[in-house]
């Protein structure tokens, strides 16, 4: 006969506001199989938890019940308890009746006639509790970072300096990500190039990290600890171990007209080429989109067009026929850190956004985004820093920088604010200034958010030092007039319309998720936002860790962040995944199936439908060894504890640990009956 | 251009016709133009028994009912007399029986109550087109029977802005059938009848609508940005489809006029069309404008006249040549097109 | 429905199904008003009217009636407050609460107007005009191009008359509108 | 709305008892944010927590059903989002064919209600419940299977009845 133990708890007004704690108590308290019920003002406080200790042990219980708050609060706390007094935890379970009751009803008897319900079925269901170990797991101490930019660089070098082994995956060619694209950097206008590029050059160096670039995560397996990932190495054309970056193959390649990437369309580039000049490896790609030859190939011509680069290299490092390669990789931990990309806001949208054709964003050639600003005003840019115009070259006289486009603006765009943009409009501001003194600066802005250390500062310096014109209103519209770009906007503090003849236009286009990171998350088993964002596991309380277990998330993948936010969560993905593998070994709730080898009739449903590969079959053999059947065997390394198995068996023979068929009907039972 | 040109429509052939008050009287060109290019394009015009006036912005804006009502009776008229399409050439109209279809649609417990106000049985279930949609549908037709016409078409390499206003996009909900921002519709029928579509900044903007009568000062002010913009992007015409915008731009354009520029004709999409369909300028009503037309007519005309000439004495020299050439390589001529009958006969 | 006892906010949410406290009073709206240059009341400002529940300050206010119904306001409102529908709706209650500032000549324009579509159930034009001159009282104001539309053929004597003007007339009926 | 059905459940009205079996990764964790934000709902509702809805037996539902439920939710993770990859479209699939197999087994498909609703959406988890309660409310108490319920069944409530020996019955 089993000896419960209910433990009701006050949590302070939470739950006594609105349950008769007492009530429930007393109603428990002659169920059978319950010996000692009790009520507390704070049952995970240390009193409280001394409590449940004492009468553990002064009443030899079987079980605990502690009807409190949701098991994902606090049910580590009373186990660990339960521990400590000689119990078995897995015998110890808790009855929701904060989340699940006292916070959602207001009439005092409906909400305790509830917790009444709630705690007796977990004291059903613990009856048939069984005393569990938990599993163990071997952590292999290798982690895998996704994505090169500032936030993947950090937790790479925070995780190879801890002394692990780290696998860097970048999707271009080089590492550095927006960063290396950035001219200055707010709120101190450091170079962002001096600041990035000593990091890049630490990361590539770096005996514990390895790193791959142009290549993509293709298929994660595995768990916590025990990751197996294949990462596909698209196709560089170029032999990584042969080439000494001398540039020869760049300097011969005939098509010297493609937009560079890097550059955000303002500047050109060849087929073959290194992103840029600082690039981290400076290795170069074959861009077989725009090579000569590959589009002759794909014409089906008999010879190829071209064969330059492969000429002019010296070390052999040009192949033609590489194909993508796939390598696989034993992880322990995985940081995601894929960050974002800037909402395109030209006419076409793909993802149900509609545009700003009221903005001529691709129709007006000197209405820009704040990409190619930075690159107009980086000195390694295209214009070597100076700020020309696209349309002819001439240093503008008047440039309207327009905050908010796309973000706060649910009808046409994002609803949410993309946060960086007031301070990377105030920094455009002043480095325009601080380039055409004699120039006017007008910014548009709804509000001004410059909410972290010296950002308000920041963001008023640029009005009151370098005399940049702020106009609280949005602009309506932006077309071309002859040789100015006209600006219609609004002052809505003196209540006037505003028309602008601008040289040029910079809108603040707003920061979205990285393209592709839904099917990243999908490969993760994570969750992302409606925006495409990666969640994180609490907003509060766990901001860098995310739904599955030993994946991670830093940066701008998460939400719009700034380089110190990313740079701050990088380093607290280092530490959650140092904390990780300070470990041999890990600790697993046992909610893993067992398969009763006497009842099972070899169907293999369950193997079918498992979604971790954890059940295989077994021969079973006769005493004297011959095969004489077949049955299914769960491995409890990869069991996940989902239950899809025992569900679909069709003898019944496969039963998940904690949550087994007798402990789901017994709650059944208590809850349900004929009045 | 985006998704917009991407499907081709099929081009509507039956279709009841809604003229509104304007088309019957300020506007008797709008119809008389649309009634001679469908019959040149074999679309077949059903004028709608017994329609009333859509209330235009009087209506809505008295009483947002009665701005439903109003149209909702021509819709339920038109789907009585067993059409599903009305053709709304006003864009004023258009967007009332638009507005007022979509209005009953969506809003709740509204449709339930027209019957009752109608004294009719009434499904919504009538589809609006305006002129500019029906002729952008009609497109290909327009581009082939163009081409076809004997006579030089008059348009050719001509300058045509095309002014769209308010109502023919806005509200997206409503009209929906072109970007809001920067349509292509009007655009896509300047360029079917050969003409080049003027890339101008005033396509979306109000010429100040309703107050043509009650507060010409503003329609003054809004009309002659536009005309002036117009005519600095090197427009020889302005191309309209509502008959609001056509009296405030042609009716009131004197009294914009400041420094004595040249006059800014003043065209219907369908004037348009018909002329380079090579219809008769009488027949298009090109008469009835106060923006006189017949300088630029005469303009285009003797254009077309002096490319005709050119192309032919372009076309008898490139002949000459030709021919001098063919009598040097004969004997290979000969040869070669032998073989390609030979093969032809097998 | 009883105006006064709910807030302005409420009235319009009920009318148009819009909440005004969406609005960011961000001004967009006012950026691209081709009538704002003539109003005292630019879009974001009755929308913020209507947010701060002063209804007198919106109803009566003459800028209402200068609103030319052209929709650009709202199709760039970046959080579909709708700024032309709200109007529309506050000259409604406008009317409804006999307190419309409208400018004689536009009261007089849609009052004509109206007049013409319940008695003919189409608009005769220089009826209109004739109707609209009355009640204006701008009696010079136009005559000059009268003489132009009837010898383009663009204005007639003769009204065109429908049908079932009956049918019209039961539309006023039942909407409660008497121009 | 949640208002009026919580306080409306009069000694005279009837009172669905509704079980829902959630997964618990998201509906449990949506139900737990419910929760934190206060949102107020009927509370005729009882959860029982499952790892995933792919978990579910069909056998569950039906027991509830035998044992004088009114009705039933099953709510787990959006398809594609489930914690254990694919365990809701195990689940999905066999609820497809459960929902046929209702009016067969005698009960009107409309006291069951199936839903995603994943950790983010507590004012979802909400309306389910609200929701479910209403239409359950509507069709009145569920009685088809009384005749079967044992003859003890009717005062076991609140002492809980022999889960054992049903228990051993249904593993039979």
């Amino acid at each position: 006969m089993s000896r419960i133990g209910v433990f009701v708890c006050h949590c302070g007004e939470n739950i006594g506001r609105t349950v008769d704690c007492e009530a429930v108590a007393a109603a428990l308290k002659d169920h059978p199989g319950v010996a000692f019920t009790e009520d507390y003002k704070y049952m995970c406080s240390d009193p409280g938890q001394q409590l449940v200790k004492k009468a553990i042990e002064e009443n030899n219980l079987t079980g605990v019940v502690v009807a409190a708050c949701s098991p994902h609060m606090h049910e580590k706390t009373f186990r660990r308890a339960c521990d400590q007094a000689g119990l078995n935890q897995y015998m110890c379970e808790m009855a929701n009746v904060r989340e699940h009751c006292s916070w959602i009803h207001e009439d005092r008897g409906e909400a305790t006639a509830k917790a009444i319900d709630i705690t007796r079925t977990i004291v059903e269901k613990v009856k048939h509790n069984k005393p569990l170990e938990s599993i163990r797991i071997p952590v292999t101490k290798r982690a895998l970072v996704i994505g090169g930019g500032i936030a993947g660089i950090q937790a790479a070098l925070d995780i190879a300096d801890g002394g692990h082994e780290v696998v860097l995956v970048e999707k271009e060619a080089s590492i550095g990500g927006h960063m290396s694209q950035l001219s200055e950097t707010f709120p101190t206008l450091d170079c962002s190039q001096c600041i990035l590029t000593p990091r890049m050059v630490e990361a590539y160096q770096h005996p514990n990290i390895k790193l791959h670039t142009w290549s993509e995560v293709e298929k994660v397996d595995g768990y916590i600890g025990n990751f197996n990932v294949t990462i596909r190495k698209k196709a560089r054309s170029v032999n990584e171990d042969l080439c000494n970056g001398c540039g020869d193959c760049q300097a011969a390649c005939p098509a010297k007209r493609i937009p560079s990437e890097f550059e955000a369309g303002l500047g050109k580039r060849t087929a073959i080429y290194v992103p840029f000049p600082q690039a981290v490896p400076n290795i170069p790609v074959l861009d077989r989109q725009n090579c000569t030859l590959f589009k002759g190939r794909r014409k089906g011509l008999a010879k190829d067009a071209c064969g330059k680069c492969q000429e002019v290299c010296l070390k052999g490092a040009v192949d033609y026929d590489t194909e993508d390669t796939f390598i696989e990789e034993e992880i322990g931990a995985i940081v995601v850190a894929t960050g974002f990309k800037l909402y395109d806001i030209g006419r076409e949208q793909p993802e149900g956004l509609k545009g700003y054709g009221e903005y001529g964003y691709g129709e007006v050639p000197d209405v820009i985004d704040g990409l190619q600003f930075e690159r107009l005003a980086s000195a390694s840019g295209p214009t070597e820093g100076a700020i020309l115009r696209p349309s002819d070259g001439k240093e503008p006289r008047t440039v309207v920088f327009v905050h908010c486009v796309g973000s706060r603006d649910p009808e046409k765009g994002i609803s949410y604010c993309s946060k960086i943009c007031c301070m990377y409009n105030a920094k455009h501001a002043m480095l325009y200034k601080h380039k055409v003194h004699d120039g006017r600066a007008v910014a548009f802005y709804m509000d001004i958010r410059a909410g972290g250390k010296g950002y308000d500062e920041f963001s008023r310096r640029a009005i009151e030092e370098d005399g940049a014109e702020y106009i609280r209103g949005r602009v309506s519209r932006i077309f071309r007039d002859g040789d100015v770009v006209k600006v219609w906007g609004y002052d809505t503090l003196s209540g006037e319309q505003v028309v602008i003849d601008a040289d040029m236009v910079v809108l603040a286009t707003a920061m979205r998720p990285q393209d592709g990171v839904r099917e990243l998350a999908q490969k993760l088993s994570v969750s992302t936002d409606e925006h495409g964002f990666i969640n994180e596991a609490h907003p509060k309380l766990r901001p860098v860790e995310t739904n599955t277990a030993g994946v991670f998330v830093a940066g701008a993948c998460q939400a719009p962040r700034d380089i110190p936010e990313a740079v701050a969560m990088a380093s607290a993905t280092g530490a959650k995944v140092m904390s990780l593998f300070s470990a041999d070994e890990l600790e697993r709730e046992p909610a893993v199936a067992i398969v009763n080898e006497n009842t099972c009739i070899g169907c293999m449903n369950c193997a079918k439908v498992c979604a971790y590969g954890a059940i295989e079959q077994r021969e079973i053999c006769t005493v004297d060894g011959h095969v004489c059947g077949h049955v299914a065997y769960v491995n409890p390394g990869v069991c996940q504890g989902c239950g899809t198995c025992q569900a679909v068996c069709l003898s019944k023979s496969v039963e998940l640990q904690t949550f087994t068929d007798e402990q789901i009907f017994s709650e059944i039972n208590a809850l349900c009956y004929w009045e | 251009m985006t998704e917009i040109t991407a499907p081709p429509r099929p081009m509507m052939t039956d279709v009841a016709y809604y003229p509104g008050c304007s088309l019957h009287g300020t506007s008797r060109e709008f119809d008389e133009s649309l009634r001679a290019v469908a019959a040149e394009l074999g679309i077949g015009l059903t004028e709608i028994a017994d329609w009333n006036c859509c209330g235009a912005s009087s209506g809505h804006t008295t009483d947002h009912l009665l701005g439903v009502a109003l149209p909702a009776r021509n819709l339920a008229l038109a789907e009585a007399q067993g059409f599903d399409t009305v053709l709304a050439p006003c864009a004023a109209c258009y967007n009332r029986l638009s507005a007022a279809r979509l209005a009953m649609a969506t809003e709740e417990g509204l449709a339930e109550q027209l019957p009752d106000i109608l004294g009719h049985q009434f499904a919504n279930s009538v589809d609006v087109y305006n002129a500019v949609q029906l002729l952008r549908d009609a497109s290909a037709t327009i581009e082939e029977k163009v081409a076809t016409t004997l006579a030089p078409n008059p348009l050719e390499g001509v300058k045509l802005a095309a002014y769209y206003g308010c109502l023919l996009v806005r509200p997206f909900e409503v009209c929906g059938y072109d970007d809001p921002e920067q349509p292509t519709s009007m655009d896509e029928v300047i360029n079917a009848c050969g003409a080049d579509d003027v890339d101008w900044d005033m396509k979306v903007e109000c010429c100040g609508g309703a107050f043509s009568v009650s507060r010409t000062a503003s329609v003054l002010r809004l009309g002659r940005a536009i005309i002036d913009n117009a005519r600095a992007h090197g427009a020889e015409a302005i191309i309209v489809a509502c008959p609001l915008c056509h009296s405030n731009l042609d009716l009131r354009q004197k009294a914009m006029a400041q420094r004595g520029e040249e006059p800014m004709p003043i065209l219907f999409v369908t004037q348009m069309v018909g002329l380079a369909l090579g219809l008769a300028p009488v027949d298009l009503g090109l008469g009835r404008h106060f923006v006189d037309t017949e300088p630029l007519i005469a303009r285009l005309v003797q254009r077309a006249a002096e490319r005709v000439v050119a192309e032919k004495l372009a076309k008898e020299e490139a002949a000459a040549k030709a021919a001098a050439r063919t009598a040097k390589q004969k004997v290979g001529a000969v040869a070669s097109s032998g073989g390609a009958q030979g093969g032809e006969a097998q | 429905m009883s105006a006064s006892s709910r807030t302005l906010a409420a009235d319009i949410l009920e009318a148009t199904s819009i909440n005004a406290a969406t609005c960011y009073q961000c001004g967009k709206c006012s950026a691209g008003c081709p009538m704002a240059s003539e109003s005292d009341l630019r879009p974001h400002n009755v929308m913020r009217l209507v947010m701060q529940d002063r209804r007198e300050a919106a109803l009566a206010e003459e800028s209402i009636w200068l609103c030319l119904t052209c929709e650009t306001c709202s199709a760039r409102c970046p959080n579909a407050c709708d700024p032309a529908r709200v109007i529309d709706a506050v000259r409604e209650m406008s009317i409804e609460a006999g307190v419309a500032d409208m400018p004689r000549n536009v009261a007089a324009f849609h009052r004509a107007f109206l007049e013409q579509i319940r008695s003919n159930g189409r608009l005769h034009e220089m009826g209109m005009v004739m109707e609209y001159k009355l009640r204006s009282g701008d009696l010079i104001k136009d005559v000059t191009n009268a003489p132009g539309m009837l010898s383009r053929g663009k204005l007639s004597f003769r009204a065109e008359r429908i049908e079932g003007v009956a049918e019209i007339k039961r539309i006023f009926e039942k909407c409660g509108v008497t121009p | 709305m949640s208002d009026a059905i919580a306080t409306s459940a009069a000694a005279d009205g009837f009172e669905p008892r509704i079980t829902a079996f959630v997964c618990n990764w998201c509906t449990y964790t949506g139900a737990d944010l419910a929760g934190t934000s206060r949102l107020h709902m009927a509370s005729n509702v009882r959860i029982i927590r499952l790892p995933c809805t792919g978990r579910i037996d069909p056998l569950f539902i039906i027991k509830s059903f035998e044992r004088g439920a009114d009705g039933v939710i099953v709510s787990g993770c959006h398809p594609a989002d489930c914690h254990y990859n694919s365990g809701n479209y195990h689940a999905r699939r066999r609820f497809a064919v459960f929902h046929d197999l209702m009016e067969f087994i005698g009960v009107d498909p409309r006291r069951m209600t199936f839903s995603w609703v994943s950790a983010s959406e507590g004012a979802k988890w909400r309306d389910v419940v609200n929701e479910a309660v209403t239409s359950v409310r509507e069709l009145g108490p569920f009685q088809a299977y009384r005749a079967l319920a044992p003859k003890d069944a009717g005062v076991a409530a609140p002492t809980g009845p022999s889960a054992e020996a049903v228990t051993q019955a249904e593993a039979s």
